[in-house]
This record gives structure tokens, C-alpha cells and sequence, in this order.
């Protein structure tokens, strides 16, 4: 069997997705080992045509020449896993869904006539078919270098699409919500993080999106008698997966 | 206490896959094979028709996988035929003679072909259903003289979906079996009768009180099927079906493969229809 | 010429080199950033959430702006830390020197000056060496991961402390990992001072936060080698951002001029401030008082590193746990300038909150952004003096020009277009 | 109740600890972290969580200093025994090593209460009891040394009365504690039901108990009886569940249901696990790991094709029919052992006891809210 071939690409995102490959210490050689990685910009200056075997991309979509970059490293890769809540669900920078595009350029630029964008900033899924979508801002190390085994070695990567109150308990934490009053989107996130915040006495923000099947509704009345406004409700649901949670939101409405 | 000896504590150690190696591997159809097992080290106990093994693919993960064998043979072989739908079965169905797997079992209820000698039996089939009925109609012919009249029914999607086609073929010719083998929609090449079993279940005539039906198969076809034969006279306990739910360990200890009060993996697969209310019980 | 995909940065970004007749006509770095627009999402959110909005801008210095954030709506709300939690803070920020500068040096600067395409490359021929970088990497990414809950964006920070102290019993093991990587820090520092360095030397201006009592990293007030200095509150009045049409980059001026912030600014600057083992470790390899050859900007974060280590070494000895995790911030209106010294520079925060605690509008300087007109500067220097180069080692040339100030492309993206002519 | 008895004063129990803990036992007791009293090994009685009490609700929990020394004076917290015996993850199997097991620790468990005695007494019906046994959970209860303790102190969640496993506990220990404190001082009461129990309490000096101390400490407990934050219906809990599989009340309690899994996760007799079959990245090295699941969890019930339990009113019924009624059909007896966990540590307070009630009433009325 020849080595599989590995690419990395970027699109709108902060990079921190890819250094989590970096970050990899102990594993990182043994990973260059099992795999050539053909293309990773952070990483190498040295680029191998594809076609890959496996893609990894992080960043989500805002610009028409992205949208048309997407589709060329589809073709290009054998699987394609998207690498955080930009590439997965848009990012923060999908705040401009839900906002004047125009308006915001002003306010970041002072020529705004330079500037040219899309309005929306969707996840990779709306461009191309994904085969495998790791959440999180940033992603969690361990999950990744599970994808990775799973796909070198052809299993099902172990990624539960449960709440992060799972995590929470098996690590033997004490509910922050419960004993302390802290508001906590833990009973609605994806796990995957390991329950950082709780861990730090922190109500967990979402960093991760929904869980499939998230029931937002029933957790309000809860994060308001923990003291939280109406709008520190809406922003916390509108911050690094704001369009993931305003999908769920709505399919528990109708 | 920790007296105990390592052997003994391994025995303790149900989740502990047993190593086979794969000696034989016979294409079925565009995504099932069949294969032929031997053990590298003690092997498992014998098994009933109906019970499952956990099969582990190395490094993949296990399935639970009906055993299809001959019950009357006195060997160690070990035969499965799995249809690769996901990650773990694809990797046991691209598995190459001289590979090694994982077994643990056998495990959960049987179809108790002793009891029903001297019966007339039904055996309904449906795609992959047909594995774990394999060992039933083998079971029976092993000693053919001991029941009544044996009608095998088996549905394919189309075709070249039957698995065993040979030995259908052999049992077709026989005399002692009268088997019916049915195609979901019409294909070319195929002369046979089109339609799913319950068809032709409609169609024969049973005896009720003095025949014993086997099913296997998707969910809805053996709730279809079962509830025609209690139509047809048979009693809801003279009417067996193997179920199929979520399993990780296949030894009552992990919960997930629960169906209202059974544990499908222990009190099942294999349960009469008695269980037909729980069936009809949505998401239960 | 054009190098259209520049690697071993972090970010994505092109550099243009024109030249017509001989003469070095346009050389620009471009950077395919899209832009994010943070400084507009900002608006209406709650100051909590400015640190962990900001993060998302950069997951290389996360911290960077976790503190600079926090800084400047501490000085809007009117409050001061408790001594210990700026401490923590300040290990904290060791973290993440640690593990950027080593990130920087091992895996994107070295290779360079080794003739590798990356680490992965030079570790087949030089496994130890690479393995020592990744454990060094990996003990700055500890202290990350043990007080802040992971290393990218963490979870821990909050204007007015942490949501959780660490115990000291939970910091005591992160001492012995350290005590290791001290000795790979020195011999990080031995390693690249093997290297051959160009001889260039710039004049630009160079600036960096200064403190009274230590080596600048996690606040401080500003000074720059031209002898200026000047409060947080006052960057604005030197500071300026234009707009300039040929890169559509905002390119930052101090006091109308070009200037350059990072590493060589902050050694040149503040040397007299590192440790006796930080300076010895700068002399052993070459170094004097000040350093302006921005080759020579790794064996300085090198040294920078052996620094960090060993702060927080002596952080961690002393620690003992905070009274409280954090001082309670009431909201009021008012404006706050904050900066800290990330990796790659000086990074700068102001926001304007109303009395409800809402930001009503904020301003991000990172350092990419205020050393690009430096960079290009030297870009056409440097292409300049080497025409008479081939174009592939022209371009590999300019290439490690670039790579010299780490330059962040992701924190300059929220000010770039990405729809430039090229051609 | 005729075991032999003896009082131990505070000094003692400390001796207690010690005493296990020189005969190789990890004492595993209450503790005070982040807010809460956890279970977590005691190196001594200095850990125990002396004068601490808890107020618990529905989806409440809060610490509160009392006014007595007392260590036993909490009802439960965020973990049970299960942790201990049933950990959250565990090693099944290495390719490397595999007739390798690693030798169960012996364990002594300090202040298990009625309700949670009768739980690990569950676990072992499900875990130890099949034909199958989980042979680490077998060899790790088979070395229990355990000190139960009497509830004096029942909370608002409670209800063990009407499960029928507490106040008292119920045989199972090795030696039963209750706390006494008044102007005699503080001191515990001793039941001493084993033989290793006897051998142990012989290494502590310690008194006799009087015929007053054991005849009050016995009213104690059986006040408490009477003083259950909460109780479940008085009707048959199996049929009540069985009955009522297509109760619209389902609904009811999906639209509140978070189906988090957090009652699935305090609950000490929640068993469910997950196998995990990992490699490493060179593939050659695989492992088996076991970690708890929640029958909450979508894919809990993934078949080839999609899950059976999709909504939340379906996974909501199997976790409460499975407690208080299917339980019965597939281990003989009740899984729900009464100890509150599920009340306190829902974050929206779901309530199991309110629930049944509303199920009782018929209709699912809206009496099951709060
Ligand atoms: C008693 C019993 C007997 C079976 N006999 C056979 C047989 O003889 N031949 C055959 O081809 N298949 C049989 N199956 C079905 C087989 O177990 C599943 O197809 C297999 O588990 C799918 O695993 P996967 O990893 O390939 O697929 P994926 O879809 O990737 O499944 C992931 C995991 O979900 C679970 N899962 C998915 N589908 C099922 C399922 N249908 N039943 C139980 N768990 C499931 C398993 O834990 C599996 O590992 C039987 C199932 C049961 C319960
Ligand atoms: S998902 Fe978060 S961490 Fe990942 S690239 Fe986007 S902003 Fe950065
Ligand atoms: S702290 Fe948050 S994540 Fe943990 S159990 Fe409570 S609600 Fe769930
Ligand atoms: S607890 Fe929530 S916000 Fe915190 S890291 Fe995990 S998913 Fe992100």
C-alpha cells in the first residue's frame, strides 16, 4: 500500500484548527511516518500536486473566489473532513448572515470600496460534500488525531454527537449550573472538548455547536433563573456557531 | 481475591476477543461473503442455530454476526456471513484467507429445532436473514426424517441478492424441502415469482398447532409475515423471529440492544411473537 | 515575479515583486486573508466577551488577545488586578511565548536556514533536534493547557482574573517539565546561533512595551528607540492607520513613520531586563545589547524563550493560590486602551464601553499590521540589492525576508481585501 | 439487627481510615471539591467533610455550613460507588497483552448510605450476576470492605422510604455507622456485621455502646423515614410504566427534557457502557476501552440505517420505564434505588417522583411541573 498523501488548506479562520496539528507533539513525527503530507502551508514550503487522500479544511467560505477554490480540493481529495466551527458552521465571522455586510466594511475599513465579500459566511458543507465534520473553536487534539487514525486505518471515528454534560460527569466534575447557579450550554453542546469550561469552574459557552436533537428551548428558563438577560442569551448562542445553534433554535420550533 | 489464576480471570474477562484465523472466504453476492472460520487457540463452545458471535475486525471494531453453520457437525469451523454495510463489516467482508479475527460467543437464544421436530416447518428468509436460517435448514436436513413438511421461503431484493445460490438451487431439487424464492420487483433473466414472502406465505397452506415458523429478516417483514401466519391459524408461540438491535457487548452488560423488557442480546435475538405488542410500539 | 503562496506562515498570504528596467517598482506582501470583521462584531457585545471574541482572531497568540483585551476594559471599568492574579496572568503568557517562539523556530524558521522545506524534512535528517523543539513546544503548550484548560483560545481568562486558580499542588508538576525544557530552551538558543546570518541592519524605528521592573510581556507603557514613549491611552495620537490603495492593507505609522515592533524591538529595547541566564545565553551566541538584524530575530526569540522558561519557573516556585480567582468588574462607560507584547509584537486594544457594560466600539492594532510597511520595506531592499539573483532564489530569498518577522497573517486579516489584481 | 454493636468517638473513626488504609485498603469517603461533596480517596479523617450539609432541589445543590461537626450530615452528591466500582472509562482489552489484566484494587468504601448500599447490591445483580460476568466489577466487589452509613439527614430530593432502601441500610456492610451528636459529644454507633468488620473494629479501641445511645440512634433513623424530601406514588411502579408506553405524558416531559444524560451519569445504578476499539496511528496496536453511555445519547440506539430512539419523548420513557419497571423483567428488581441524584442533578430538575405522579394521575396533567 502506498503512503496516503494528507493536505491541509485554509479558508476565513484564525489557524487555529491547523496549529492543533502542530500541536500534536508526541505524535506528530510518528503521523509524518504514516502519512506524506502533500500540502499544509503553515507547515512546509514544499507542495505536492494532488490528488490527496485525505483533505483537512479549516475556515469557512466568505469570498466567490474561496467558494470556487472549495470546489477544485474536493476533486482533489478522497476524503474531505472539515476542521472546526468556521469550516463546519460558518464561525464567528457568520455573524454577517444575521448583519449588514456593507456596514460592518465600514466600520473595519476605511475605504470600504476595497473591499469586496461575500455577504454570507457559510460552512464548507454548503459548497461541497464533507465526509466527516469535526466541531469545535478550536478543535480538541485528541478528536483529530482520532479522525486521522480512523480514516488511515478505515474505522469509524469515535466522535459521539452528545452533550457536553456527558464529558462532564465522566470526568467526575461538578455541575457549575446545579451548585454554583452558573449558566452553563453544556446540556445543548456537542461533546468533544473533554468539558474544558466546567473543569475551570466556567459554564461552558458553546464553543463546540449543538448537539444533534438539542432541545435550546427548554434550557432558557434555565440559563435566566441562573441570571443571564434575554439578550446575554441571544449573544451566547450567537457567538463562534451562531449559525449551527439559530438551525437548531429553529428546528425545535416548527 | 487475587489468588485467582490468570486463566480463570480471562474466563472473567467476557469482552476478550478469541483469535481465528480465516480459512475460507466465499464470495455471496456484490456485498456479503461468507466465511469460514478456525481457531487459533481453545476454541468457543458450539453454538444453536440463531445464535450470534461479536466478530472484531482488528483495530475496527466488532459486529454481531449470526452463525451460519451446519449445527450437526462436530467441527470447530466457524462460519459467518456478514453484508458489509459500515465500517466494521466492510473490514471483515475485505478480510483474505490466512487473516485474523476476533470471536466472542456464541451468545443469545436459538431457534430450538428439537422441540419442533415433528412439526411442520416454515422457514421465511429476507436478504441477509437467510445467514442464521442457513443453520436452521441445515439443522433439519441433518435429520430431515424427524419433521414434517419443511417449506423454505426466501426474498432477495433482486436476483443476484440471494446468498448460498447453489445450495438453494440443491435444495430447490430436492423433494423433502419445497423452497420458494421470490424477487422484490421484476428483473430480467428471472422467471421465478416476483413479489415480496408474503406472498407466497399467502398463497400456502399451513397447518395451525402443527407448524412451527422461523423468520428472519428486516424488522417490518417478519411483523408482516408473522402476523399473516396467526391469520393463517399458527399461534403467536409457535411463531419465532430473531430481532436486531444495537449491541457492544452481546453479553447483557452494555444495555444498549434493550427493547422495552428484553434484552434482545440475551432474552433474544431469537423471541416468539409474543412480542408483537412491544413491535408496535414506536422508537420503544 | 510573484510567490503566490507563501508557506510556513501562519496564514495565508502572497508577496508581489514588480520589476520593470531593472528597478524594483511595487513589492508587496498580499494577504489572502478574507476579512473577518471583528472590530464590527464587537459592537453590542458585553465586555466579558471581548476576550474570548478577540481570541478567534488569532489561534497562534490567543493569549495575545485574551490579555491586551482584558487590559483595556480593566483601565475602562476602573480596575486593577490583585497582584497575584497579574502573575498568573503573566505565566500564563510564558505559555505562550513558549510555545509560539518554539513553533516559530523549530517548525517554520529553522528549515530555512538549514535548507529544509519544513521539520518534517529536517527531522529525518536531525530527528533529536526536532524532537527536542516538540518538547520544548509541548512544555509551553502545558502550562497553556494547565491554567487556561486547552492551548488554543483558552477557556480560563476573564476581564478581571481567571474563572478558576489553580491550585498550587496542580502547578507543581508543570515545574519538572520546565526544569527540562530550560535545558532545551539553552540549547535551542547554542543551536541557532550556529546559523549564518546575512549582514543586514536596520534603521527602521523600533517599538516596544517597556516596564519598570521586568522584561515587558502581559501590559506595560510604550517606548521607542527614536526616544519616545508613551501611555497605552496615548497610542492613539501616535499611532495611525491608513488605508493605502496599493495593498489595500492598513499600514500602520508612528508619529507619521515607518516603525517595526517583535522580538528584535523588544531585545533592543529591554535587554538590560532579561534574566543573568537569558543575557548570558545572548552573549554566548553572538548577541549584544541590541540586535537589528532581523535574520537574527530566531536566535533572539530563542533567547526570549530560555527567558520565558525560567520566569515561569520562578512563577511557579513562588506561587501561591489567589485569594480569589478574579476582582469583581463593575460595568461603567468609559474608554480603555490596553496592549500586551504577543509574539510577534506589539498588540494594541481600545474599546468604548456604555454604563450596561456594552462595547460600543473597539479597535484592534496587531503587530503584523504595524510591521508590514517595514516588511515591504525591506522587501524592496532586499530584492534590490540581490537582482542579479535567479528568480528561484530571488524568491526563496525574499521568502525568508518575510519569515524573519513571523508575520501573522491572520491577525492582519480583519484589515485585508482579498480581491486584489493580480496579475 | 442483632449484630453486635460498639461506639466509636470522632478520634475513632480517623482510626478507621487508618486502620483500612494499613490493610491495603484505598479508603474511598466523602470530601468536599468545587462546591460539592464528592467521593475521592481520604488519606485521612481530616478530609472527611466535617460540618459541611447540603440543600439540594431540583436541579439545586448548595453547600452550607452547619452548625455540628457532623461528617455524615449530606445527602448525595454529583457521584455514587459507581464511579468507584463501574468507572466512567476503562481498559478492556490491549492486542500487546492480551491475558493481561490489571489487578482490582481493594477498595473500603466510608459512609455508604442506605439508598446507595442497595444500588452497588443492583450493580452486582446486573454486572457480577449474568452468565457473563464483568469480571473486573466481580473482583473488585468481591474485596469491598464496606462502612455504611445510617441516614439521619435526608434531603429534599430523597426517597428512599418508598423505594425500600433506606433510611437504614440494609445488609451488605461490614460495619454500619450512626452518627450521634449532642451534649455527650460525637460519636458513632456501631453495627458491626462481619467477621472482617469484627477484625478490624478489634485493632480501634472504642466502648460499648449503651442500650440509650443504640436505642436513640435507631429512633434517629427511623425519624428520618419520616422526614423523605419527596416520594413516589403509592401504586405499582412496574405497571404503572408498563401501562403507559404511549402516554401523550411523554411528550410533556420532552419538551423539558434537555436529554443531556446528566441523570443517566449520577444515577449508581445506570450500567450502560460504550466499547471503544482504538489504534494506534500505526494501526498495529489496537485496544478495547469502555466508557459509560447514556441511553440519551442519539446514537445509543444506532442500527444500520438510523437510530430507533430519534425523539426525546422516546428516550426519556426508556430511561424512567427502564428505572422503575423493565428493570424488574430483565434483573428482578427495581433500578431506581431512590437516592434523589436524578432530581438534584438535572439542570432543569426533572423530577422522576413527579413524573410517576403525573403518569398515576392519569392524564399526565401538568401537576408533574414544579
Ligand atoms: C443478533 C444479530 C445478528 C446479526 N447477524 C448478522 C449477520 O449474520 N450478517 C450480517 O451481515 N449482519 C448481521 N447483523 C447486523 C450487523 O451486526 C450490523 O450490520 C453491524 O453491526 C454493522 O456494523 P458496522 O460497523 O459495519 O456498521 P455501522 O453502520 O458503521 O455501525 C456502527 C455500529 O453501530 C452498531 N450497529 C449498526 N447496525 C447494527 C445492527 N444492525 N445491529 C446491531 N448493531 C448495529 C454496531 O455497534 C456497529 O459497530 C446482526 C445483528 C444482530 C443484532
Ligand atoms: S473554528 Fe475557531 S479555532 Fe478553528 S479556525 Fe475558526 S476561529 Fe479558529
Ligand atoms: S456543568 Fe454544564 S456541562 Fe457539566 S453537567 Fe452541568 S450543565 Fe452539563
Ligand atoms: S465547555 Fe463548551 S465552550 Fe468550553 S471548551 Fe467545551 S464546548 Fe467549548
Amino acid at each position: 500500500m502506498s503512503t496516503p498523501t494528507l493536505a491541509v488548506w485554509k479558508f476565513a479562520s484564525c489557524d487555529g484548527c491547523q496549529l492543533t496539528l502542530l500541536d500534536c507533539e508526541d505524535e506528530l513525527l510518528s503521523l509524518a511516518g504514516q502519512v506524506r503530507i502533500a500540502h499544509f502551508l503553515e507547515a512546509s514550503s514544499a507542495v505536492q500536486p494532488g490528488p490527496y487522500d485525505v483533505s483537512l479544511v479549516e475556515g469557512s467560505i466568505t469570498t466567490s473566489g474561496d467558494a470556487e477554490r472549495i470546489r477544485h480540493i474536493r476533486a482533489e481529495s478522497g476524503k474531505l473532513v472539515t476542521i472546526g466551527a468556521c469550516a463546519t458552521a460558518g464561525g464567528i465571522q457568520a455573524l454577517r448572515n444575521f448583519g449588514d455586510v456593507a456596514e460592518y466594511a465600514s466600520i473595519v475599513y476605511a475605504s470600504p470600496q476595497y473591499i469586496d465579500t461575500l455577504a454570507t459566511s457559510t460552512p464548507i458543507s454548503a459548497h461541497v460534500p464533507v465526509d466527516f465534520e469535526l466541531r469545535g473553536c478550536p478543535i480538541d487534539r485528541r478528536q483529530l488525531l482520532e479522525v486521522l487514525t480512523a480514516f488511515l486505518v478505515g474505522r469509524k471515528p469515535d466522535i459521539p454527537d452528545t452533550s457536553v454534560c456527558t464529558e462532564c460527569k465522566r470526568r467526575g466534575l461538578t455541575c457549575v449550573m446545579v451548585a454554583d447557579g452558573t449558566p452553563c450550554l453544556g446540556p445543548v453542546t456537542h461533546a468533544g472538548c473533554g468539558a474544558l469550561c466546567p473543569a475551570q469552574s466556567r459554564g461552558c459557552y458553546g464553543c463546540f455547536g449543538p448537539m444533534s436533537g438539542a432541545n435550546i428551548p427548554a434550557l432558557l428558563p434555565q440559563l435566566r433563573s441562573c441570571g443571564m438577560r434575554e439578550d446575554d442569551i441571544n449573544r451566547i448562542f450567537a457567538t463562534f456557531n451562531v449559525a449551527a445553534f439559530s438551525d437548531e433554535a429553529e428546528k425545535d420550533q416548527g | 481475591m487475587s489468588t485467582e489464576s490468570a486463566a480463570a480471570a480471562v474466563e472473567s474477562e467476557p469482552m476478550v476477543p478469541r483469535p481465528y484465523r480465516v480459512a475460507h472466504r466465499v464470495v455471496e453476492t456484490h456485498d456479503s461473503v461468507t466465511l469460514h472460520l478456525t481457531p487459533l487457540s481453545t476454541p468457543l463452545p458450539r453454538f444453536r442455530p440463531g445464535q450470534f458471535m461479536m466478530v472484531y475486525a482488528h483495530g475496527i471494531g466488532e459486529a454481531a454476526i449470526s452463525i451460519s453453520g451446519d449445527p450437526s457437525t462436530q467441527d470447530n469451523l466457524v462460519i459467518h456471513t456478514i453484508r458489509a454495510v459500515g465500517a466494521v463489516t466492510a473490514a471483515l467482508h475485505d478480510t483474505r484467507p490466512g487473516a485474523v479475527i476476533g470471536l466472542r460467543g456464541p451468545y443469545g437464544t436459538s431457534w430450538d429445532i428439537e422441540s419442533a421436530a415433528r412439526h411442520d416447518l416454515v422457514v421465511v428468509a429476507g436478504g441477509v436473514g437467510l445467514a442464521p436460517l442457513r443453520s436452521v435448514v441445515l439443522g433439519v436436513l441433518a435429520a430431515r426424517e424427524c419433521y414434517g413438511r419443511v417449506t423454505l421461503i426466501v426474498g432477495a431484493r433482486t436476483p443476484a441478492e440471494f446468498l448460498y445460490r447453489g445450495e438453494l438451487d440443491s435444495w430447490a431439487a430436492r423433494s423433502d424441502l419445497d423452497v420458494e424464492l421470490t424477487i422484490d420487483q421484476p428483473a430480467a433473466g428471472w422467471d421465478g415469482p416476483v413479489g415480496f414472502v408474503t406472498e407466497p406465505l399467502h398463497r400456502l397452506h399451513f397447518d395451525g398447532g402443527r407448524t412451527i415458523a422461523f423468520l428472519c429478516g428486516p424488522e417490518p417483514m417478519m411483523r408482516f409475515s408473522a402476523q399473516l401466519l396467526v391469520d393463517k391459524g399458527l399461534a403467536p408461540t409457535d411463531i419465532w423471529l430473531s430481532l436486531e438491535r444495537n449491541m457492544k457487548c452481546g453479553i447483557a452488560l452494555c444495555g444498549h440492544c434493550q427493547l422495552g423488557p428484553l434484552l434482545v442480546c440475551r432474552d433474544g435475538p431469537v423471541v416468539d411473537y409474543r412480542v408483537a405488542p412491544l413491535l408496535r410500539i414506536k422508537e420503544l | 515575479m510573484t510567490v503566490s503562496l507563501l508557506a510556513r506562515v501562519e496564514g495565508e498570504g502572497a508577496l508581489r515583486v514588480r520589476i520593470t528596467d531593472g528597478q524594483v517598482e511595487r513589492a508587496e506582501l498580499n494577504i489572502y486573508e478574507p476579512p473577518r470583521f471583528f472590530e464590527a462584531f464587537l459592537r453590542g457585545r458585553g465586555y466579558a466577551e471581548a476576550p474570548d471574541i478577540t481570541a478567534r482572531i488569532c489561534g497562534i497568540c490567543p493569549v495575545a488577545y485574551q490579555t491586551s483585551a482584558c487590559n483595556a476594559i480593566e483601565q475602562a471599568c476602573g480596575i486593577t488586578l490583585d497582584q497575584p492574579l497579574t502573575v498568573l496572568r503573566r505565566l500564563l503568557y510564558c505559555g505562550e511565548w513558549i510555545s509560539s517562539h518554539t513553533l516559530h523556530i523549530y517548525l517554520l524558521h529553522a528549515p530555512d536556514f538549514l535548507g529544509y522545506p519544513d521539520a518534517i524534512a529536517l527531522a529525518h535528517d536531525h530527528r533529536d533536534i526536532v524532537e527536542r523543539g516538540l518538547a520544548l513546544k509541548k512544555a509551553g503548550n502545558a502550562i497553556l493547557e494547565l491554567i487556561g484548560g486547552r492551548a488554543i483560545h483558552p477557556v480560563n481568562v476573564r476581564v478581571g482574573g481567571f474563572y478558576r486558580a489553580p491550585t498550587r499542588s496542580e502547578l507543581a508538576p508543570l515545574a519538572e517539565q520546565l526544569t527540562a525544557a530550560l535545558a532545551y530552551a539553552q540549547d535551542t538558543v547554542r543551536w541557532v546561533a550556529t546559523f549564518e546570518f546575512p549582514d543586514v541592519e536596520l534603521d527602521h524605528v523600533l517599538m516596544a512595551a517597556h516596564h519598570e521592573d521586568q522584561y515587558a510581556i502581559e501590559d506595560g507603557d510604550i517606548s521607542c528607540t527614536n526616544g519616545v514613549a508613551f501611555s497605552p491611552a496615548e497610542f492613539p495620537q501616535h499611532v495611525v492607520e491608513q488605508h493605502v490603495p496599493h495593498s489595500t492593507a492598513l499600514h500602520a505609522r508612528l508619529d507619521g513613520r515607518k516603525y517595526l515592533t517583535g522580538p528584535l524591538a523588544r531585545y533592543t529595547l529591554n535587554s538590560t531586563q532579561l534574566s543573568p541566564l537569558a543575557r548570558r545565553s545572548a552573549q554566548e551566541a553572538g548577541l549584544g545589547p541590541t540586535c537589528r538584524n532581523p535574520f537574527r530575530s530566531i536566535v533572539v526569540r530563542a533567547v526570549e524563550t530560555v527567558y520565558a522558561v525560567e520566569e515561569a519557573l520562578r512563577i511557579i516556585k513562588n506561587y501561591q493560590r489567589p485569594d480569589r480567582p478574579s476582582v469583581p468588574v463593575p460595568s461603567r462607560s468609559g474608554i480603555g486602551h490596553g496592549l500586551s507584547e504577543a509574539p510577534r509584537g506589539l498588540l494594541y486594544h481600545r474599546y468604548e464601553l456604555d454604563a450596561d457594560g456594552l462595547i460600543r466600539s473597539a479597535s484592534i492594532v496587531p503587530p503584523t499590521s504595524q510591521n508590514q510597511a517595514a516588511i515591504e520595506d525591506d522587501l524592496r531592499e532586499v530584492v534590490a540589492a540581490n537582482l542579479a539573483l535567479d528568480d528561484p532564489d530571488l524568491t526563496t530569498l525574499c521568502e525568508r525576508t518575510i519569515r524573519n518577522y513571523d508575520p501573522c497573517i491572520s491577525c492582519a486579516a480583519h484589515f485585508l481585501d482579498l480581491t486584489l489584481e493580480r496579475q | 439487627m442483632d449484630s453486635p454493636t460498639a461506639l466509636l468517638d470522632r478520634a475513632g473513626l480517623d482510626r478507621l481510615i487508618e486502620v483500612l488504609r494499613a490493610d491495603g485498603y484505598t479508603v474511598i469517603g466523602p470530601t468536599v471539591r468545587d462546591n460539592a461533596i464528592v467521593l475521592a480517596e481520604l488519606d485521612s479523617g481530616a478530609g472527611l467533610p466535617a460540618g459541611w450539609g447540603v440543600r439540594t432541589g431540583p436541579g439545586q445543590y448548595r453547600l452550607y455550613r452547619r452548625d455540628d461537626a457532623a461528617v455524615f450530615a449530606h445527602s448525595a452528591g454529583p457521584q455514587s460507588w459507581k464511579n468507584v466500582l463501574h468507572p466512567a472509562r476503562r481498559r478492556l482489552w490491549s492486542s500487546d497483552s492480551p491475558d493481561e489484566y490489571e489487578p482490582a484494587p481493594k477498595y473500603a468504601l466510608l459512609g455508604v448510605r442506605g439508598c446507595d448500599l442497595a444500588a452497588i447490591g443492583t450493580l452486582a445483580g446486573v454486572l457480577g450476576a449474568g452468565a457473563h460476568p464483568d469480571g473486573a466489577f466481580r473482583r473488585t466487589h468481591s474485596q469491598l470492605f464496606v462502612v455504611a452509613a445510617n441516614c439521619t439527614e435526608p434531603g429534599e430530593v430523597c426517597f428512599c422510604t418508598s423505594m425500600g432502601t433506606g433510611p437504614a441500610a440494609g445488609p451488605g456492610y461490614d460495619l454500619g455507622l450512626t452518627e450521634r451528636i449532642d451534649e455527650a459529644g460525637h460519636r458513632f454507633v456501631v453495627d458491626i456485621a462481619s467477621d472482617a468488620g469484627a477484625r478490624i473494629m478489634a485493632r480501634i479501641s472504642h466502648n460499648d455502646a449503651s442500650s440509650e445511645d443504640i436505642a436513640q440512634a435507631r429512633a434517629q433513623v427511623a425519624a428520618a423515614a419520616g422526614r423523605m424530601g419527596r416520594s413516589m406514588p403509592e401504586v405499582d411502579l412496574r405497571a404503572l410504566l408498563r401501562d403507559n408506553r404511549e402516554s401523550p405524558h411523554w411528550q410533556d416531559v420532552a419538551d423539558r427534557c434537555l436529554t443531556c444524560g446528566n441523570c443517566t451519569m449520577v444515577c449508581p445504578t445506570c450500567f450502560c457502557t460504550t466499547t471503544e476499539d482504538v489504534t494506534d496511528l500505526t494501526g498495529d496496536h489496537a485496544e478495547r476501552w469502555q466508557r459509560w453511555a447514556s441511553c440519551f445519547e442519539l446514537d445509543f440506539s444506532y442500527v444500520h440505517g438510523g437510530n430507533v430512539r430519534q425523539s426525546g419523548a422516546s428516550r426519556y420513557r426508556q430511561w424512567m420505564t427502564h428505572k422503575l419497571s423493565t428493570w424488574y423483567d430483565q434483573f428482578g428488581s427495581s433500578g431506581c434505588v431512590g437516592c434523589g441524584r436524578c432530581i438534584a442533578w438535572c439542570p432543569v430538575g426533572i423530577d422522576i417522583t413527579a413524573e410517576a405522579a403525573a403518569l398515576a394521575a392519569g392524564s399526565g396533567a401538568d401537576d408533574a411541573h414544579r
